[in-house]
C-alpha cells in the first residue's frame, strides 16, 4: 500500500528551514498517498525557482523544465499518455510572471490536470525580487521605492481564462492543501491551486503570522458553482481572505476528451510499424 | 494560383516533368501573384527565369514579366487590355481572348478567369483538354464542389474553344504526353510531413508562419486519419515545451516554425539538450533579419541553427535538396533524434518547402524505425539501480517513460549527476558534459558523407547546401554545354560537420565556388572554421529570390574565362 | 558571504589589494558557500587554489578545503568540531575558537559566527581591528542597524581578543597597512552598472537572473537618483521590447539578462538590427545549456551571441576581461550603438560579474558621449523629404525621434524602403541589406584592437576572450618565473573580427595556446573562421569554476617542456 | 486645422477589398483628428499580421514590431517620452495568442495609452488559421475538424487583470468606434478595446451580417463603473452582443504617475552631460 513515504527520495529537500514549501511539498505527498496512486503513474512538471525543485524530491517521475514553461510540458506530456496523472508546480514568477501566457490558455484548454503555483510574493530564488503578486508598495532588491504595481489577482484571472476548478490553498494548513490537491486531481478537466507559501527570507510581508491573521476556510455553505459569487470571493481580500475551492465548473469536456486521436488509448501505445502512406503519396500523382 | 497547380497537375499527368515556382507578397489578397511552371519531357530541379508562355490576368503582369518571355514566346491575356505600339517585342505573339466577358457570363469573375485562361493555355500548347476537365474535377469536387467544377469547366473549354476557332497553331512549344512512371506533384513541406507521418510521428505542434503553414496544415488534415496529435499553441515557445514534453513522454514528436518561431524556441532547444529530449525541428527559412520578407526565400539562418542557445550540447543539423530528400532526411532526423535523444534540426527553406515539381513516389525500402535506449518495464524491474543518465561509451543511456514502474526520474536542463538528481560538482559537471557531447562522435559516423555530382575528376567545383542543389545541378548542364566540367558537393548533413570530405575535395579543386542564398557566405565560414580551407569564389543572393540556373552559369564561367 | 566581504574591504582599506570570489549553490540557505579572498600588496587579477588561513564555519568545509591549505596554512574553527588523528596535516596550524558560545552569547548565531571569525582572523594576521571595526559600522550601518553593527563588533572583538589571549603569534602571514592609492573594491557588474549610469543610460530594463540581478540591483538603487526608469517587466522577451521602444523614442537604454533570457531576447534583437534601433545589451553568461549551473560561470555562450536570430544584420560584441575594462567598453558599447544604430551585446560572465577586486578609480578623461545622427525639428524642418532609411556611404542614416515635427515615419523589422514602407522588391532589398551591413565597416574601423601583453618579441602567444584575463596574466608571472616568456593576446572586441591582428600575431608564433572556459573551443573555432589560422593547443575548462591561473601555467609548461 | 486626411499617407492600404480593417483605419483617423493631435505627437504601435499593418497607413510615427510585442515597445516609448500620444494596434492573434502575456501584465500597469486588437477571429495574414478567438468547432486550415478549444473573452479577461478602460467595438460601426477611440484615449490609464473585425476571406463565420444581427450599443443607462455588472455584460454573448464602453475606473495611478523620474518632464529631454558618478565610486572605496 502506498503511504506518504512511499513519496520520499533518497535526498532530502534543501529548502531553508521554516520555508512554506516544505508544506506543499507535504501535503502533495499525503495527496498522492490517499488517492492510492503509486510513483510510476505520476509525473510532475516544474519550472525553474524554489518551487520549481519540488520534482527532485517526490519519488515520481518528473520534469524540471525551463522558468516559466511547466504548463505547455505537461500538456504535451498529458496528451501523449493521458493515463498519467499530471500535476505542475511553479512559482508566482514562474506562473504569472514568464509564463502567464502559458496560464491563461491552459485554463481555456481545460487539459486534465493539477497547477499548483506555490505564491510568496516574491523571486526567491534569484534573492528576493519583486513578482507579480507582490503587493503595491512591496520593497524588494529591484523595487527599492516599493512596487509600483498592482499585483494580479490569480483566482480572478483563472476564472476570467475559463478554468474550471479554482482554488486557494495555504502551506501552513497542510492538510487542508492535501485535501484541495486531491480534489484537484479528482477534478475532470484543469484544476488550478493557488498556494499562499511564506518565503521567510525574502517576504517579510506575507509572513506565517500575516496568514494565519487572515486566512480563513470555506465552508459548506459556500457555493463555488456560481460564477459571479465566485468572482466576488475571488476578490476577497485584506483582513480575510478565504481558502479552499473558490470555483467549480463540472461536465465541461477536457482537452483529451476533444482529442479523438486518444480515444482508444494513450498516444504513446500506438504502434508505429507500418504505416501505410502510399494513399498520401497518391493523392499527388 | 490554383490554376497554375491545375495546369502543373496536368502536365504531371500526362507524364511530363514539373517544376514550379511561387511568388506572393506578405498580403491576403491583390498585389502581384506568380505561379511559375516549367515543364520538359526530362527531370527538372529548377526554375529558371525565361517564361514561354505568359498568362497575364492584368496589364501589370504584361509589364513586368515581358522581358522574360523567350524568342517566339507568347501572352494570354484579357481582350480589354490594350497593348500600345511596340510595348512588346514584334516576335512575341499575342492571344488576346475574353477571360472576363466569358468569366462572369460563368461564375464570380476574378476566379473564372483563371480557369478561361487555363483552358486557352492547354489549347496553345496543344494538349489534353479531357485531361484538364479530369484535374479540375478532382481538385474542386467533393461534396459541394460538383457545381464549381462544372462552371470552371465550362470556362476552361470556353478559353480552349477560342483559341481553337480563333486562331492558327503559331506558338511554337506543344505539349504531348509520354508514358512516363507515374509521378507525384510535391514541394518539401508535403514531402517532410509524409515523412513524419510514415516515421511515426504522433505528436506534431507548430505555430502558423511562413513557410511552413501548409506542413502545420498538411498534418492537421491528416491528423485524424493516421491518429497524429496536432496542435496549434498560443506561441512557438509552448509549441516546442508541448512537444518536448510529449517526446518525454514517449511520443515521437515534431515541430515545424520559421526563424522568427525558431528564435523563440531557442531557449527550450537548450533544455531538450541538456535533458536529452529527442525531438525533430523543422526551421523553414525565409529573409531576415526579424520578419523580413515573409513570402520570400533566403538561406541567411545557416550559423543561428548551428549554434543557437546558450551553453554546448549536442544537436544535428541536416539541409535536405529536394522533395526526396526531404522524405528521405525526415524519416533519418526522427531516428536519430530517438537514437541519439537529442535534437535533430531540419533546415529548408520557403523555395524548397512550397516549390512543387514532379517526383516519382518515394522508395520505402530501407527505411526503418529505430528508436534506440528505450526501456522495458522488464528491464527496469531488473535493473537495480536505474540511472537515466549514466554514462555510457556512447552517451546514450537507457530512457525510461512515465507510466514505467521502476523507472522513476526526473528530466531537467540543470546539471544533474547519474539519476537526475540537481549536482553542481565539478567531476559531474565534465563527466555529464563530457557524456552528452560523446554522442556526436557516435553519430558523425553514421551520416551520410556529403555527396559529390558531375565531373569526379573536374578541379572545378562548387560548393551548395540545401535547397541550392536544383539550381545548381541545371547549372552545371550550362556549364557542361559550354565546355566546363564542374563538380558539386552538395552539404546536407551539416553537423556534426563532415570536415573530411569537404577539405578532402577542396584540395582536390583548382577552382571552388560557394553557391549561397545569403549575404556573407555562411556555409563558407563554416567550412573554413572546421576545416581551415577557404572556398574561394562566392557566389551569393540575398533578395529573397531563389538562384536561377543562368546566376550560377553566369558567375562560375565569369571567373574560369574571365569575361 | 557578508564576512568575507568585510575583510575584503578591511583590507582594501589599508592599502592592500584584494582579489575574491564566492562560489555558491543555487539554493538560498545551506549548501556550501566559499568567499575566497586574496590579499597582496601588488596588484592582482584572479583567484587561486590555494589557501593561507580557512575560516571554516562547519566541519563539512574543513574537508573540502583542508587539501588547499599551503604549507604553514592555519584553520580557524569552532572549537566544538572535533578534528581526528591525522585528519589535518602536521604542518598546518588549527585554531579551535568558541565561535558558536561567543555568537550564541552576542545575538543570531549563524550571523554572528561570521563576526567572531572574522575578529580572530585581523588577529591572526596582525591587522588592524579598528579599521575592522570602522568597516563594520559602515557595512551594517544606517537607520537601524545601529544595535546590528555593535552587536557585530563586539563578536569580532570577542574573537580577535581571544586569539590574542590564547594563541602565540606563530601564523606565518601578517598583513600591514600600506601607504597606496584609494582603491574601489568592484566586480564586473558594478563597473558595468556606474558606466551605464555615466554614458547617460536612462532606461534599463532586466528580468532577475544569476549573474546580472546584482546589476538589475545596483541600477534600481540608482535609479531615483540619476533619473534612470529602471523596470523588472513579466520577462525577457517584454525586457527587450520595451527597451526597444524606448530606444527608439530616444531615451539610451539597456538590458541584461544571462543565456536563457538572451534566448527569449533573439528574435527581438533581429528587429532592432532590422528597424536600425541602438540598444545596449549585457549577456553574462554562466554554465549550460539550458538551465545548466547557474550560479557558476563559464564562456559557453560565445558563437551562440555572434549569430543569434534568423537572417543577417549587423552587431557589435565586446567581451571586456575586467572592471576597468568593463567601465570602458559600456561606455563605449552606448556610443557605437548610437552611431551606429544597432544592437551592441556585452559579454561578460559569473566569474567576471560577481568577483570584486580592488582597483583605483576609473578614469573619466576622454570618456565622452556620441549620440550620432539624432535629427532636430530645425533639420527636419530643412528637409523636404526624410527618409528614415536612407542609404548612406557608412549606411547610417539621420534618426527622428517621436515628437519631433517632420520626422513622421514607420521603423519596422520588416524589409522596407528608404521610408519604412514596406517592400519586398529585389532591387530595393539588396540596397536595405548593403545599407545596413556596411555599418559593420565603418565601426570595423573605429574598434580598439586586441592587446597584446606580455614580451612581445615571444613566439609562444596564449589566447584568450574576455574575463580569463586576469587568470592568463598571472600563468604568465607563473611561466616567466619558470623562464618560458610567453605573450598573450586578449580578445575584447569580438565582432566585427579583428582578423588581420589575430593573423599576424598568430603567424609570428611558433607555439600558441587558446584558453576558454568552454568545452568546444568556440574563440579557436571563430578564429580559424576568419583567418584561416588554427591556435595549436586548446586549454578548455568547462566545470564551472574559472581558470585558476596554475591550470594555465601547467599546461602551458607541459606542452613546451614536454612534461 | 487636422482633418481625418491629415492623417492620410502617399500609400493607400492594400487589406482586401471590403476588410473591416479599412473600418478601424478610418475610425482610427477620425479619432485622431477629432481629438486635434498632429501627426508628430502621435505613436503607433503594432505587431504583425494584417491589423498590424495599420502604422504604415496613418500618418504618424509608427513602430510596426513582433508578432504578440507591440505592448511593451509601447510601454517603453510611452514611459521614455510621455508627452506621446501611444496608440497600440494588434491582431487577436497577435494580442492573444503570441501577446497574451504582456496584454494580462499591461492591464495591471495601467500605462496611459489605448490598445486596439482587431480582432477577426483568425490568423488572416497566415491565411486562415485557428485563433483564440476563433468560435469552438470553427474550421480553419489548422483545425480542419473544427477547434477543440474554448475561446478566450477578452473583455471578461481585461477586467480581471485590471485594466481601467475595457470597450467593445465594431468595424462596421464606425463613427461609434472612433467615439471610443477618443474615450480610450482621453481615459487616463490604459484602455483596452476589443474591436469586432470581419475577415472576409478566412473567417465565414463571424461576418458582417452575423455582426449586425447581434450587436447593440450600450446606452446611457449602463454604468460601466460596476465591476459586478461589467463581468455580467462583458460574457453577454449569443443573440445580443453590446458594443460600447464595458468598464471603466477612474483616478486610477498610471504607469508613468508611479514613475517619479519622469515628473518634471520626458525622459528624452534629460540632459546627459556631465552626470557626475564620483559618489558612485566613493562608496566602493
Ligand atoms: C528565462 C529565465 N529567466 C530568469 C531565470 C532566473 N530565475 C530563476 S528562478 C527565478 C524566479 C523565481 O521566482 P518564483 O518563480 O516566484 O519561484 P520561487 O523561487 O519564489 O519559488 C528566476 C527569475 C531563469 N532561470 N530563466
Ligand atoms: C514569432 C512569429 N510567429 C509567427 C509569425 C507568423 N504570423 C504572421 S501574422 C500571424 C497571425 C496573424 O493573425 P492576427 O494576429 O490575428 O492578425 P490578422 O492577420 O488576423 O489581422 C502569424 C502567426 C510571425 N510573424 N512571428
Ligand atoms: S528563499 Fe524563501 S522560498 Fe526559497 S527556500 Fe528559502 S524560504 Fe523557501
Ligand atoms: S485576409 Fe481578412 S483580415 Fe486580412 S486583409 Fe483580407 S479581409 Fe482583412
Ligand atoms: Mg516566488
Ligand atoms: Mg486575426
Amino acid at each position: 500500500m502506498v503511504t506518504k513515504e512511499t513519496f520520499d527520495t533518497k535526498l532530502s529537500p534543501h529548502w531553508c528551514p521554516g520555508c512554506g514549501d516544505y508544506g506543499a511539498w507535504r501535503a502533495t505527498k499525503m495527496a498522492l498517498a490517499s488517492l492510492g496512486l503509486e510513483p510510476h503513474q505520476v509525473l510532475i512538471v516544474s519550472g525553474i525557482g524554489n518551487a520549481g525543485k519540488m520534482p527532485h524530491w517526490v519519488r515520481t517521475y518528473g520534469f524540471h523544465g525551463l522558468h516559466g514553461r511547466p504548463l505547455p510540458v505537461a500538456q504535451g506530456a498529458k496528451l501523449a499518455n493521458h493515463e498519467l496523472t499530471v500535476l505542475v508546480v511553479g512559482g508566482d514568477g514562474d506562473g504569472y510572471g514568464e509564463g502567464m501566457s502559458h496560464f491563461i490558455h491552459a485554463c481555456r484548454r481545460n487539459s486534465d490536470m493539477t497547477y499548483m503555483i506555490l505564491n510568496n510574493g516574491v523571486y526567491a530564488l534569484t534573492t528576493g525580487q519583486v513578482s507579480p503578486t507582490s503587493e503595491k508598495g512591496f520593497v524588494s532588491k529591484s523595487t527599492p521605492e516599493g512596487s509600483p504595481e498592482t499585483p494580479i489577482n490569480p483566482l480572478v484571472l483563472a476564472i476570467a481564462a475559463g478554468a474550471t476548478f479554482v482554488a486557494r490553498g495555504y502551506t501552513g494548513k497542510t492538510e487542508h492543501l492535501a485535501k484541495l490537491i486531491v480534489e484537484g486531481v479528482r477534478h475532470r478537466g484543469f484544476a488550478f491551486l493557488d498556494v499562499f507559501q511564506p518565503c521567510v527570507v525574502f517576504n517579510k510581508v506575507n509572513t506565517y503570522k500575516w496568514y494565519n491573521e487572515r486566512v480563513y476556510t470555506l465552508g459548506k455553505e459556500y457555493d463555488p458553482t456560481d460564477r459571479a459569487r465566485a468572482f466576488q470571493k475571488a476578490y476577497e481580500w485584506g483582513d480575510r481572505i478565504p481558502l479552499g475551492v473558490i470555483y467549480r465548473e463540472e461536465g465541461k469536456p477536457t482537452m483529451e476528451d476533444e482529442t479523438p486521436q486518444i480515444a482508444k488509448g494513450p498516444l504513446v501505445r500506438q504502434p508505429l510499424k507500418g504505416i501505410d502512406i502510399k494513399p498520401l503519396m497518391e493523392q499527388l500523382l | 494560383m490554383t490554376a497554375g497547380y491545375i495546369f502543373s497537375k496536368v502536365c504531371a499527368r500526362g507524364g511530363l516533368n514539373v517544376f514550379t515556382a511561387t511568388e506572393y507578397p506578405s498580403l491576403i489578397r491583390g498585389g502581384h501573384n506568380i505561379y511559375h511552371v516549367r515543364v520538359e519531357e526530362r527531370e527538372l530541379t529548377s526554375p529558371i527565369v525565361l517564361v514561354d508562355l505568359l498568362v497575364a490576368l492584368n496589364k501589370e503582369t504584361i509589364d513586368l514579366h515581358k522581358g522574360e518571355l523567350t524568342h517566339g514566346g507568347a501572352i494570354v491575356y484579357d481582350e480589354g487590355t490594350k497593348l500600345g505600339e511596340g510595348e512588346v517585342r514584334p516576335d512575341v505573339l499575342l492571344y488576346p481572348i475574353p477571360l472576363q466577358k466569358y468569366a462572369r457570363e460563368i461564375g464570380e469573375a476574378n476566379v473564372m478567369m483563371n480557369s478561361v485562361a487555363l483552358g486557352a493555355s492547354v489549347a496553345l500548347v496543344d494538349y489534353d483538354f479531357d485531361l484538364l476537365a479530369r484535374v479540375m474535377r478532382e481538385t474542386f469536387g467533393g461534396k459541394k464542389g460538383e457545381e464549381i467544377a462544372d462552371a470552371n469547366t465550362k470556362a476552361a473549354r470556353a478559353g480552349y474553344d477560342y483559341i481553337r476557332e480563333h486562331f492558327k497553331p503559331t506558338f511554337g512549344h506543344r505539349l504531348r504526353r509520354v508514358e512516363a512512371l507515374r509521378r507525384m506533384l510535391i514541394n518539401g513541406n508535403e514531402a517532410m510531413a509524409i515523412a513524419a507521418i510514415r516515421a511515426g510521428c504522433k505528436f506534431f505542434t507548430a505555430y502558423p508562419m511562413t513557410p511552413i503553414s501548409s506542413l502545420l496544415q498538411y498534418m492537421a488534415a491528416n491528423g485524424r486519419a493516421y491518429n497524429i496529435v496536432v496542435k496549434q499553441p498560443e506561441d512557438e515557445i509552448s509549441v516546442i515545451n508541448t512537444a518536448a514534453g510529449a517526446s518525454f513522454a514517449g511520443a515521437r514528436s515534431m515541430v515545424a516554425t520559421s526563424g522568427g518561431g525558431f528564435s523563440l524556441m531557442v531557449e527550450a532547444l537548450g533544455m531538450i539538450g541538456g535533458a536529452e529530449v529527442p525531438l525533430v525541428i523543422l526551421e523553414g527559412q525565409r529573409p531576415g533579419p526579424s520578419t523580413g520578407m515573409p513570402t520570400w526565400t533566403e538561406q541567411g539562418d545557416l550559423k543561428f541553427v548551428l549554434s543557437a542557445s546558450q551553453g554546448e550540447f549536442p544537436r544535428v543539423v541536416i539541409a535536405p535538396g529536394d522533395p526526396a530528400e526531404c522524405f528521405h532526411t525526415t524519416m533519418d532526423a526522427f531516428n536519430i533524434a530517438d537514437k541519439y535523444q537529442l535534437p535533430v534540426i531540419l533546415v529548408s527553406d520557403k523555395y524548397l518547402a512550397e516549390s512543387a515539381r514532379t517526383m516519382v513516389p518515394f522508395d520505402e525500402r530501407g527505411v526503418g524505425i529505430e528508436r534506440g535506449a528505450i526501456a522495458t518495464e522488464d528491464v527496469l524491474a531488473a535493473t537495480k539501480d536505474y540511472r537515466r543518465y549514466r554514462p555510457t561509451d556512447s552517451g546514450v543511456s537507457l530512457r525510461s517513460l512515465p507510466g514505467q514502474r521502476g523507472g522513476e526520474h526526473v528530466a531537467t536542463g540543470e546539471e544533474h549527476d547519474e539519476y537526475g538528481n540537481l549536482e553542481e560538482d565539478a567531476e559531474n559537471r565534465r563527466r555529464q558534459m563530457d557524456k552528452r557531447m560523446r554522442k556526436l562522435e557516435y553519430v558523425a559516423r553514421e551520416l551520410p558523407e556529403p555527396k559529390v555530382y558531375g565531373a569526379g575528376d573536374s578541379d572545378i567545383t562548387i560548393v551548395g547546401w540545401g535547397s541550392t542543389k536544383g539550381p545548381i545541378l541545371e547549372a552545371m548542364r550550362y556549364l557542361e554545354a559550354d565546355g566546363i566540367r564542374a563538380r558539386f558537393l552538395h552539404l546536407v548533413y551539416l553537423s556534426p560537420f563532415p570536415a573530411a570530405k569537404v577539405a578532402q575535395v577542396l584540395d582536390s579543386s583548382r577552382a571552388s565556388f560557394m553557391v549561397e542564398n545569403n549575404k556573407t557566405a555562411q556555409m563558407a565560414g563554416v567550412i573554413r572554421e572546421y576545416t581551415g580551407r577557404k572556398v574561394q569564389h562566392n557566389i551569393l543572393k540575398y533578395d529573397g529570390r531563389p538562384f536561377y540556373p543562368h546566376e550560377i552559369y553566369d558567375a562560375v564561367r565569369r571567373t574560369i574565362h574571365g569575361h
